[in-house]
């Protein structure tokens, strides 16, 4: 059940103070007076890196065998289909 | 009954086109359907179970899966692009010059704004009539849809014109006729109680006949 | 066994080396994660469609105070962690009082939300249509509405139903935690603290996402 | 722990509570945790749905042979669903616009679904891959119970005021959004609770099946090892997973829309109407594909063992299987070509739906060649998997009439898209049904039907069923709307008179035929043949056990040596070849107990 690396303890409490921080970062940043597509494109893109973290660290994503891996990721591609379809809709 | 697998006459300039492809894939999907059906009703009597007789043990073969991904691969290819084409004519490009009016529905009834002997329409001359719908011949007529309350579809079958009507939006849809004649105006999406009564006709007029229709139609309102 | 597996003449095992409550978890997860997508792609059509029904960042929400709230809500992933990593040591006593402290954390991101939803009603932020008449933070009541009725219904869904993930999960904490005082759980079988973490990350990082494209895009 | 150890630990954890003692009454048949009872709960409570929306069908069909004229028994109706005159009662236009809405409604998700996931997903998963039971049996009996309330609720509709939804199966917003367009409030409101409610049963059941195929396979069944069926089975599970929520997601947003005067599909406030399209179809094609998938799995099962023939090209059956759940992600635009959708995103769904054809046909074609040079034993199930087959190849080539969206534009929303869909749900599903459940029939209940019985039901279904749904693709090409209350208001419809009366007698022939299967069904309960372990001489896991197998399937843990199937291989006497048949050169293993029979 157990690899060797959750032995050594995942970086719980870094992996907490780096959220903090980007969660800080990201209120910041909404509020800087710069186009609105930057805005949008910076803060998405701290977002997931935070869920990333989440997944990784919090759920143990990194300890699991390849195949949860697979299992994990495969709505992405449905999420990535909806979503891009969607905009489109609207252009 | 009819049981005829032809498509009844079309009268709109895109209208022989499509019905082109619909025999297309009417001679192609004919052609499987005899193919496999037969196949299927030969190898059911041909090896149908007889005292002594043992099947072949044979697992397939990735030289004929190859072949039979392939062939159809490419018909369907085949069919996606010539109907890409019509389908860019039908629903994207819209020709200059056309004859713009307003069609609007609502449960139960077909609204179309005429724009009057200026030819434009907002203006003061437009005038309103239900379920009749006139087009001029040999002249591109642009619809623009509108819906006052649930979705409509506006459906020429002899023009081969079947658009939504989306309440919220303007949906352009566009045909041009041939010949002139009564035809049908219908309601294709389920729009209520009353669905099956949302029917019109649509008169196609000589450009001549048209005008001399406009006229009398805006003196009428006056 | 090993034996007997190898004589199959093949690798010992199909199955995934995760045990079965685990994986019907993850499995479960991939359903919220679709779930969460259709809500993020309705806000998507309709945010572009009529952008005139969001306002700015800030204007009507209260970001400060859900910044806040995100915050509490990183720690209680934190202490859910904690509470699985006393586990995997054994340590019942440290496993309870991470527990408590996340049922803790959970309770009051609910709570801070309940009073988000209370002042936003007052200052009629609403979800039905006709009712909208938003006024922002802190302007006179007789002000003009901000935004448009889409706004108010996309918002009190998505963070709805995100504030619901939460309260089942503090609800299922509870029942997790009285399972712990009865000592179901040990360094070899703690199945039930480590769905019950995945559940609660998950919504954690569900409110990640909510929380940029809500409050902040 | 050795990953081995581990399979033990899960298939202990699943069979844990199993206990040695009968359990009292209610446990074993109404809150039981065995997943072969589960599927049979899940079957007489799906056969009753058929029963229900075949008998909608006919009072449909009664309105569109005889329009506007007196039902003979119509008086038994309230006056809300027939109007009352001198000379009998005639159907309202609300009835039946509900009608339409719930026959489709409870076809779909009461009668098809759960037959095919409710019923083999439950009996064939665990057997086929040699487990005792399901990775989470109480999950189980979680999801047939959340099934009941569910249909009771859709029934339920018809009795409250202004009576059932009526805005089709697909209930397109606006027209479903709010009653004052209906005049169904309440209706439409039990609709979306029930079928939410119904979400839920699904995806307790796809959690379960997708568990148990990963982690619960006897030892040697590797992927390329699991029959077709149980493949399908959970290629489906998935695709129920992942598009499951997203209609739950919609319906929610609509009863919001329903109840507490949100305007998410209300235009009047800014609302898309689109939206629900989207999110419909993005759910509603992998569920055309949930209702599809599983059936082709039972008829591979049926013709590779009728045909005494290994399937042919059984890797590239299971690779057609998930390209067609993949690709039944990107296709949803195809439902809207015609909805006012960007035309940019018309094209780009019209090659995607067209590349569906390739897996489509390539099953076909490996279901033809499974036949060629085999031993056809032309029985019942045989015969019916057969005709699933024909009728498959059918509702597929009619399918690419709509792929091409020229032509779409003239046959959307006509009856040629009803005999499209009917061939694949009714000739495709529900004839694999009809061959799954006869196959299995021994499994589940210990004897065999009545064969004489059933092959006069499979002939008049047949026949009849053709005679019903193929002039539906002419009166579709004339021009005829579907879902429409009374075509002759049409003047240009009225010659489909006279054809549209032959449908409608025929469909009274075709539901009444479906009696001759039920009596077979009940009669074989108690008077069939006995069956043996393996009346079909077939080489799944499932048929090495007891018909019917006792609570934990497998007394030994079954250890599996071989593909599914490896009919009339030289290595066996016989023609076939069981799963769990060593290798002539290596002995057979000494038993291994399973975890609970220790």
């Amino acid at each position: 059940m157990e690899t060797e690396a959750r032995h050594k303890h995942p970086p719980y409490m870094l992996v907490w103070g780096v959220l903090f921080v980007l969660t800080m970062v990201e209120v910041f940043y909404a509020f800087m007076d710069i186009p609105k597509v930057y805005i949008a494109v910076g803060l998405i893109i701290m977002a997931v890196w935070k869920a990333l973290l989440v997944a990784l660290y919090y759920m143990h994503l990194r300890f699991e065998p390849k195949r949860l891996w697979v299992l994990a990721a495969s709505p992405l591609p449905l999420v990535v289909i909806l979503l891009t379809f969607v905009l489109f809709e609207n252009f | 009954m009819n049981w005829s697998w032809m498509l009844p006459e079309s009268f709109s300039t895109f209208g022989g086109e499509v019905d082109a492809i619909y025999y297309v894939i009417l001679w192609v999907t004919g052609i499987v359907f005899v193919i496999t059906e037969g196949l299927l009703v030969y190898f059911v009597v041909r090896y149908r179970h007889k005292e002594g007789r043992k099947a072949t043990f044979d697992h397939g073969s990735t030289r004929v899966e190859v072949a039979w991904t392939l062939a159809p691969l490419f018909i369907v290819i085949g069919l996606g692009v010539a109907s890409k084409g019509v389908w860019d004519r039908m629903k994207r490009d819209v020709p200059d010059g056309a004859l713009e009016m307003i069609v609007t529905a609502q449960q139960f009834e077909w609204h179309a704004t005429y724009a009057g002997a200026d030819g434009v329409l907002g203006t003061d001359d437009d005038f309103t009539l239900v379920n009749e719908l006139h087009a001029p011949e040999d002249r591109p007529v642009l619809v623009y849809l509108r819906s006052n309350d649930v979705l409509h579809s506006f459906f020429l079958p002899e023009m081969r014109v079947k658009q939504d009507a989306v309440p919220g939006q303007e949906i352009r849809a566009w045909f041009e006729a041939v010949q002139p004649g009564d035809y049908t105006l219908g309601c294709a999406e389920l729009c209520g109680t009353g669905h099956t009564t949302m029917n019109g006709t649509l008169t196609v007029h000589t450009q001549a006949d048209y005008d001399t229709w406009v006229a009398g139609q805006v003196a009428q309102q006056q | 066994m090993t034996t007997h597996a190898a004589a199959v003449g093949r690798a010992p095992m199909p199955g995934m080396e995760v045990y079965n409550l685990k994986l019907g978890m993850w499995v479960f997860l991939l359903s919220e994660v679709m779930f969460f997508t259709g809500l993020i792609g309705s806000y998507i059509i309709l945010r572009f469609a009529h952008p005139e029904h969001f306002a700015q960042p800030g204007v009507v929400l209260n970001v400060p105070l859900t910044a806040f709230n995100t915050f509490i809500l990183i720690c209680s992933s934190v202490t859910m962690v904690k509470a699985f990593a006393a586990i995997e040591q054994g340590d019942q006593k440290g496993l309870k009082r991470w527990l408590l402290a996340t049922i803790a954390l959970g309770t009051l991101f609910v709570g801070v939300q309940v009073v988000e939803y209370t002042v936003l009603a007052s200052e009629g932020f609403v979800p039905m249509a006709e009712a909208y008449h938003a006024i922002g933070r802190g302007n006179p009541h007789d002000g003009p509405a901000l935004g448009g009725p889409l706004y108010g219904a996309t918002f009190y869904t998505m963070t709805g139903f995100h504030g619901t993930h939460v309260t089942i999960g503090v609800l299922c904490m509870w029942f997790v935690l009285w399972r712990a005082s009865k000592g179901a759980y040990t360094a070899q079988s703690y199945g039930g603290v480590e769905i019950m973490g995945l559940y609660w990350h998950f919504v954690d990082l569900v409110w990640i996402i909510l929380f940029t494209i809500v409050y902040l895009i | 722990m050795s990953t081995t150890q581990h399979d033990m630990v899960n298939r202990a954890e699943a069979g844990g509570h199993h206990d040695h003692h009968e359990p009292p009454f209610i446990r074993k048949y109404i809150f039981s945790t065995d997943h072969k009872t589960i599927a049979k709960q899940f079957m007489f409570v799906s056969l009753f749905f058929l029963v229900v929306g075949g008998l909608l069908a006919t009072l449909m069909r009664w309105q569109l042979g005889f329009p506007s004229q007196p039902m003979p028994g119509g008086g038994v109706f309230p006056d809300a669903m027939m109007a009352p005159t001198p000379g009998g009662a005639i159907m309202l236009p609300e009835f039946y616009n509900s009608l339409v809405t719930m026959h489709g409604t409870i076809m779909i998700f009461f009668a098809i679904m759960p037959l095919l996931v409710g019923l083999f997903g439950n009996l064939l998963i665990p057997l086929q891959i040699g487990a005792p039971d399901m990775a989470f049996p109480r999950l189980n009996m979680a999801s047939f119970w959340l099934a009941v309330p569910a249909g009771i609720l859709m029934l339920a509709s018809f009795a409250v005021e202004g009576g059932a939804a009526g805005a089709g199966w697909t209930s397109y917003a606006p027209l479903s959004a709010s009653g004052e367009y209906t005049g169904v409030y309440l209706g439409q409101q039990l609709w979306l609770v029930s079928l939410a409610v119904l979400g839920f049963s699904s995806l307790a059941g796809a959690v379960n099946y997708i568990s148990t195929v990963i982690n619960m396979r006897a030892p040697g069944m590797t992927w390329f090892r699991i029959p077709l069926a149980t493949w399908a089975l959970f290629i489906t599970a998935v695709l129920v997973l992942l598009a499951m929520p997203i209609l739950a997601g919609a319906l929610i947003m609509l009863l919001f829309d329903q109840t507490i005067g949100t305007a998410f599909f209300l235009p009047e406030f800014d609302g898309e109407p689109l939206l629900w399209q989207h999110l419909f179809w993005f759910f509603g094609h992998p569920e055309v594909y949930i209702l599809i998938l599983p059936a082709m799995g039972i008829a591979s099962e049926v013709i590779s063992n009728r045909a005494r023939k290994p399937i042919f090209g059984y890797h590239s059956m299971v690779l057609a299987i998930i390209a067609i759940a993949f690709l039944g992600w990107i296709v949803w635009g195809h439902h809207m070509f015609q909805s006012g959708m960007n035309p940019m995103l018309g094209t780009s769904f019209m090659i995607s739906t067209m590349a569906i054809a390739v897996p489509s046909a390539i099953k076909t074609f490996n279901w033809l060649a499974t036949l060629w040079k085999g031993d056809l034993h032309l029985d019942s199930p045989m015969l019916y998997a057969i005709a699933f087959v024909s009728l498959f190849i059918i509702g597929g080539l009619s399918g690419v009439y709509m792929a091409s969206t020229p032509v779409d534009v003239y046959i959307h929303d006509t009856y040629f898209i009803v005999a499209h869909i009917h061939y694949v749900l009714f000739g495709g599903s529900l004839f694999a049904i009809f061959a799954g459940i006869t196959f299995w029939y021994p499994k589940m209940f210990g004897r065999l039907m009545n064969e004489r019985l059933n092959k006069i039901h499979f002939l008049l279904t047949f026949v009849f069923y053709n005679l019903v749904f193929w002039p539906m693709h002419n009166l579709g090409l004339q021009g005829m709307m579907r879902r429409i209350y009374d075509f002759t208001q049409y003047e240009y419809l009225q010659p489909l008179q006279p054809m549209n009366r032959f449908i409608t007698i025929c469909v009274f022939i075709l539901v009444a035929s479906q009696s001759l299967y039920a009596i077979s069904f009940f009669w074989s309960l108690f008077k069939g043949e006995k069956a043996t372990n393996n009346p079909w001489n077939s080489n799944g896991l499932e048929w090495t056990v007891p018909s019917p197998p006792p609570h934990g399937n497998f007394a030994e843990m079954p250890v599996v040596y071989r593909g599914p199937y490896e009919y009339s291989s030289p290595e066996s006497d016989t023609d076939f070849l069981p799963q769990t048949t060593p290798p002539r050169d290596r002995p057979a293993p000494a038993p291994v107990p399973t975890p609970q029979g220790a």
